[in-house]
């Protein structure tokens, strides 16, 4: 069993009113020195063991087919225990 | 008896609960806009639903952290009616004043649709003029009103009597079907389902008018005793 | 994305980088004759976007001509953000529907999402509180993953954006045909309500005065969507996807509010919102309206992404924006509400004599165009219209009775139609009831919102089965409007007047601009004989892609007024014993019904006929009948024909049965779809009123308590279904083809 | 300027829906080999410059405070440049 992390965040550029309402909430509450927020995705998943390239490969496949929405996303995963490709 | 309806940034259901209360129940009822409000001139407090700062982040989060919410814990601690529908139910949690948390509903989706539910407790201030057992149709709309709580908080409530309301069908994955649940005291009701959308029978359902009128009647009663 | 800075004019012209943006060398060479010169890029893709289809109606203007847009009643007619209908006491409706299909098509969520705010805002803008949303849609059928993606976003997308706005949205429909796979349609309405005297304008009048830019800040999100969605969908959608937008409902929230406060000072001189073109169109359209002109200074624009050019800042599409035209002096007493909800307002330009568009940027001058060239003087195109072949080949094609074995098999395989079964999956995801006035939610004929206060109501629908206006242009688009006009007759109101959708394919091709030319011609009679003026609209052209083009939808939006609320009438039947009437006659018309569909797979022939002057008698009486109290539920006839209305009619708590006698071929009597027919029950003591006041009613059954559809002829019993099977097919049908 | 990575997951033993109706759409695309997935969120902030300890103790209040839920969410969060305390 791994243990992959996906990391799914908006496209530089495209708007994230929850970032935005997000700095201003902490604003509100004193923390003035947030000068930007932006909120994504992390999604932990346990996945059966495999080579580093097959889980990596397949890992990409999920987030292409359904994870990520490649219109406005992007995203970037680390598989436990992998060297880094 | 007078109600302040709280209005926060993107609450969309205060229009209702005021025209509810103040058109519908013949009680006065202002709509009190969350920046330097006074509340200490309101016999009730009414937190009405909506998406309050687009319910980003969490639903009811940044509203909870807003000075207006000091106000609201005040006006509980000394035991009046505070009563937070849907969004304003999430935002009672949030705040702490009622415990557990509002989560995703189980099939994910925003649902609207009337639903039963049951009168778990009606010796509440709130309930008062509902029979204990007694099924009631009232509206649900929202995305998130899945009620979370631990076990040991679970068992409180219980013993405490703190559930008020149940789901007949539960439609969003809630423990033990909560639909509506108070503080200890009693004095603090979260609900997701919509008494204010309840309150004319040409809309569907007036079983809600009751909730409002149970309100009145608590306090009526308790001011006759305390200016006797 | 167009790379637009440091381009030279000449570079402009020598590359005819203009034809990227979607200008023309004809209309290259216009725009060089209006400015004497040549337009720099800035300028340059301000005419591409002010004279785009979406923004010019450049081709199909000379088709909006043909609507009746005039009555007594209408206040305002098309030409402002949303047209206006006097529903006395002071008060007037108003209302609008608008397209998002290209963005919906390359980001379902956000592009039907950002269709709703932007319908809003055209409603808000006049002033007007929103109080109910419909929405349209077309797609594919549920057999590819692509299309359920689409739908369950696009129906995702308008729930989330609804939903947190606070405005119900209390109907629409959907259809499911081939010709939508690639391109969805998603066209939104909104229905506002105002006072006579709170009406507003987009005018920027009053030389001098201040022109403030409130809400978001401006990125670079959807430049150039205007020019988008005037060209076919690119079968790589991809290199759009600059134009993607993302929505804040949460921010429109409080510019409606905001915007709703503003409007009672007299400080205010016109708003309009930023939609298509943002920037670009609704100052150039503010200032054309006023015949007055326009200075803006760029470096006061709240921006939200680093360094944009002028060319980005004023063809973006960012959201949640509006112009406001303020007295001068009086700015801060208007920037101050804005400020109470926490939203920016600035003062950006102000209004000039000169009749120019003149934008400056770092200190110079980045475009300075005549007001009138971008609008008024905007190229007029009449496309050349042919009949089209198909339509010559199916007229030759006679109307013959399909050979049915089991009649009850067939009604449970249209029961589980999409397109025929229950929307419950979509309407159930959308707040219906918020602002405690939706009397009648969705899964009826009509919805029905009540006016507080009066004892009045308002109904609304939405409806075009474009079968039968792919298979006949003209009566096809009669059909639209008498259908629409059907449903709200059934819901006991009398209709107002119209909103139209347009959704057609490439007008350049000679038999989709016959199609636009037929089915606005059928629309307008429709519209004059049935009383309903067309009092705004949209036009969403190049809805194809790989060369196919959509089924013509040209989407109907009608509202009706109940006088009083004691009219309101259910769609359902409502108790055992109540007498089942049909009114109108049948005639054997399968051409685009729903059998069509499911015996052959396709749709050809001919399409129902309608005779208006019978659809127009038969309404009339229909409703007299209701005000005076004669009818219990009345439901119109449609996809389906008559066993789908009689089972739907049965689809509520009520656990009721029919029990309707036959006498024509029960195929026909059955299936088809022939027009100008309702279904009606009455209670027996008002057999004798309700008789003397339809004429072409006959009586075919009565409503049961033994929760059975049975159908039977002089003979035999052609079926008996039990009523709770049916509905569960027709509810489980499209959860079950989305799993 | 500190880049800050606020990781908030939801707590064991509160079900995920969401993470559920991943992992089905992740099997019936034919990843089987997903045998858990848990969906969280990730904030990015920019935060004005301060020492390791006084960033850190700021950032943790932020996330009392507002950013997660103690009821339903754990968190963790890394700033950018600071040694791991
Ligand atoms: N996209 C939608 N959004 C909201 N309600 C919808 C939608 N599609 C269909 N409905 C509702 O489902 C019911 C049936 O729709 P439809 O079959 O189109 O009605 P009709 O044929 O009478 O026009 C109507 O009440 C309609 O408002
Ligand atoms: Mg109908």
């Amino acid at each position: 069993m791994r243990k992959v992390t996906v990391y799914i965040t908006l496209k530089q550029g495209v708007l994230d009113p929850q970032g935005k309402a997000i700095q201003e909430s902490l604003h509100s509450l004193g923390y003035k020195e947030v000068q930007e927020a932006r909120v994504g995705k992390y999604i932990e998943m346990q996945v059966e063991d495999g080579t580093d390239i097959e889980v990596e490969a397949r890992v990409k496949q999920m987030c292409d087919k359904l994870l990520a929405n490649p219109v406005i996303e992007d995203y970037h995963f680390e598989v436990e225990g992998a060297v880094r490709s | 008896m007078k109600f302040a309806v709280i209005v926060f940034p993107g609450s969309n259901c205060d229009r209702d609960m005021h025209h509810a209360v103040q058109e519908v129940l013949g009680e006065e009822a202002d709509l009190v806009w969350y920046q330097n409000s006074n509340l200490e001139n309101y016999d009730g407090i009414l937190l009405p639903g909506g998406f309050s700062y687009g319910d980003y982040l969490r639903s009811g989060a940044v509203a909870s952290t807003s000075d207006v919410m000091n106000q609201v814990k005040e006006h509980a601690a000394k035991g009046k009616p505070v009563l937070g529908v849907c969004n304003g139910f999430q935002i009672l949690t949030e705040a702490g004043l009622l415990p557990g948390a509002l989560m995703r509903n189980k099939g994910l989706s925003f649902m609207c649709h009337q639903e039963a539910l049951m009168v778990q407790n009606n010796e509440t201030m709130f309930t008062g003029g509902y029979g204990k057992g007694e099924v009631v149709r009232f509206p649900i709309a929202h995305g998130e009103g899945n009620y979370f709580c631990d076990a040991e908080t679970l068992a409180e409530l219980k013993a405490n009597n703190q559930i008020v309301f149940t789901y007949e069908n539960n439609p969003n994955g809630s423990v033990s079907d909560i639909a509506g649940i108070t503080n200890k005291e009693g004095n603090v009701l979260g609900m997701m389902p919509h008494p204010e959308r309840a309150v004319e029978a040409l809309l569907g359902s007036d079983d809600g008018l009751k909730l409002f009128k149970s309100i009145v009647q608590n306090w009526r009663e308790s001011h006759y005793v305390a200016n006797a | 994305m167009l790379q637009t800075h440091n381009i030279s004019p000449e570079q402009i012209e020598r590359e005819k980088l203009y034809q990227d943006m979607g200008l023309s060398e004809q209309e290259f060479e216009m725009v060089k004759r209006i400015l004497g010169r040549r337009p720099n890029i800035t300028e340059t893709g301000i005419f591409s976007v002010m004279w785009s289809e979406h923004c010019s109606y450049k081709t199909s203007k000379p088709l909006l001509k043909k609507f009746p847009t005039k009555a007594p009643h209408v206040l305002q007619g098309p030409g402002e953000g949303a047209g206006i209908i006097d529903i006395g006491d002071n008060q007037a409706v108003v209302f609008k529907i608008e397209s998002h299909n290209h963005p919906s098509a390359v980001e379902p969520y956000q592009g039907a999402a950002t269709g709703v705010g932007g319908i809003i805002r055209d409603v808000f803008s006049m002033g007007a509180r929103p109080i109910a949303l419909m929405n349209s849609l077309r797609f594919g059928n549920l057999t590819t993953d692509r299309v359920n993606y689409l739908f369950s976003e696009v129906v995702s997308g308008i729930a989330g954006y609804g939903n947190c706005v606070g405005i119900p949205t209390v109907g629409g429909e959907v259809q499911f045909d081939d010709s939508y796979e690639d391109n969805p349609l998603v066209n939104a309405m909104c229905i506002g309500l105002i006072n006579h005297d709170e009406i507003q304008k987009g005018i920027a009048a009053g030389i001098g005065n201040t022109v403030l830019y409130a809400g978001a800040p401006t990125g670079r999100d959807g430049i150039h969507g205007a020019t988008f969605a005037s060209d076919d969908l690119a079968e790589d959608a991809a290199k759009d996807r600059p134009a993607v937008q993302v929505g804040d409902p949460f921010m429109e929230k409080l510019l409606i509010e905001a915007c709703l406060e503003v409007i009672h000072s007299d400080a205010l001189v016109g708003m309009q919102d930023m939609g298509a073109a943002g920037l670009t169109s609704s100052a150039s359209e503010m200032a054309s309206k006023a015949g007055t002109g326009m200075e803006m200074n760029l470096d006061l624009v709240p921006q939200r992404e680093q360094n944009m050019n002028a060319y980005e800042l004023m063809l973006s599409e960012s959201q949640e924006r509006m112009l406001l035209v303020v007295k001068i002096g009086r700015e801060q007493e208007i920037i101050e509400v804005f400020e109470r909800y926490g939203l920016q307002a600035v003062a950006v330009g102000q209004v000039i004599e000169e009749k120019v568009f003149r934008i400056k940027q770092h200190g110079e001058i980045q475009a300075e165009i005549p007001v009138d060239a971008l609008a008024e003087e905007a190229p007029v195109y009449h496309l050349p219209s042919t009949e089209a072949k198909y339509y010559q080949e199916f007229q030759k094609i006679g109307n013959s009775i399909p050979a049915i074995e089991k009649h009850s098999e067939i009604l449970k395989q249209l029961l589980q139609q999409p397109t025929v079964a229950s929307k419950e999956w979509v309407y159930d995801q959308y707040d219906s009831m918020v602002q405690t006035n939706t009397v009648v939610t969705p899964g009826s004929d009509a919805a029905v919102i009540r006016i507080k206060g009066t004892n009045k109501a308002l109904a609304i629908t939405t409806d075009c089965n474009s079968r039968y206006i792919y298979l006949d242009p003209e009566v096809g688009g009669k059909i639209a409007v008498a259908e629409a006009a059907r449903n709200i007759i059934c819901s006991g109101a009398r209709p107002l007047g119209i909103t139209d959708g347009l959704n057609y394919g490439n007008p350049t091709n000679p038999e989709v601009f016959w199609q636009m030319e037929k089915s606005v011609e059928g629309m307008s009679e429709a519209c004059r004989t049935l009383g309903t003026p067309v009092i705004s609209g949209n036009v969403s052209l190049y809805n194809q892609s790989k060369g196919k083009a959509i089924f013509p939808t040209p989407i109907v939006g009608m509202v009706g007024l109940h006088e009083s609320i004691d009219h309101i009438t259910p769609s359902f039947f409502q108790s055992a014993g109540d007498l089942i009437y049909l009114i109108g006659e049948t005639k054997a018309e399968f051409g685009g019904s729903e059998l069509q569909n499911i015996l052959e797979g396709s749709y050809n022939g001919k399409a129902p006929q309608i005779d208006l002057a019978v659809e127009a008698k038969r309404q009339e009486q229909l409703l007299t009948a209701i005000k005076q109290g004669v009818v219990t539920s009345a439901h119109d006839l449609a996809e389906g024909g008559l066993a789908v209305a009689l089972a739907e009619s049965l689809f509520t708590d009520a656990f009721l049965g029919a029990d309707v006698s036959i006498d024509t071929d029960a195929t026909v009597a059955l299936f088809s779809e022939t027009q100008s027919r309702f279904l009606v029950s009455v209670k027996e003591e008002h057999k004798a009123v309700f008789e003397s006041l339809v004429m072409d009613a006959i009586e075919i059954g009565t409503v049961t308590a033994d929760g059975y559809m049975t159908v039977h002829n002089n003979e035999s019993v052609i079926f008996s279904e039990e009523v709770e099977e049916l509905r569960n097919l027709w509810k489980g049908a499209i959860p079950c083809l989305l799993k």
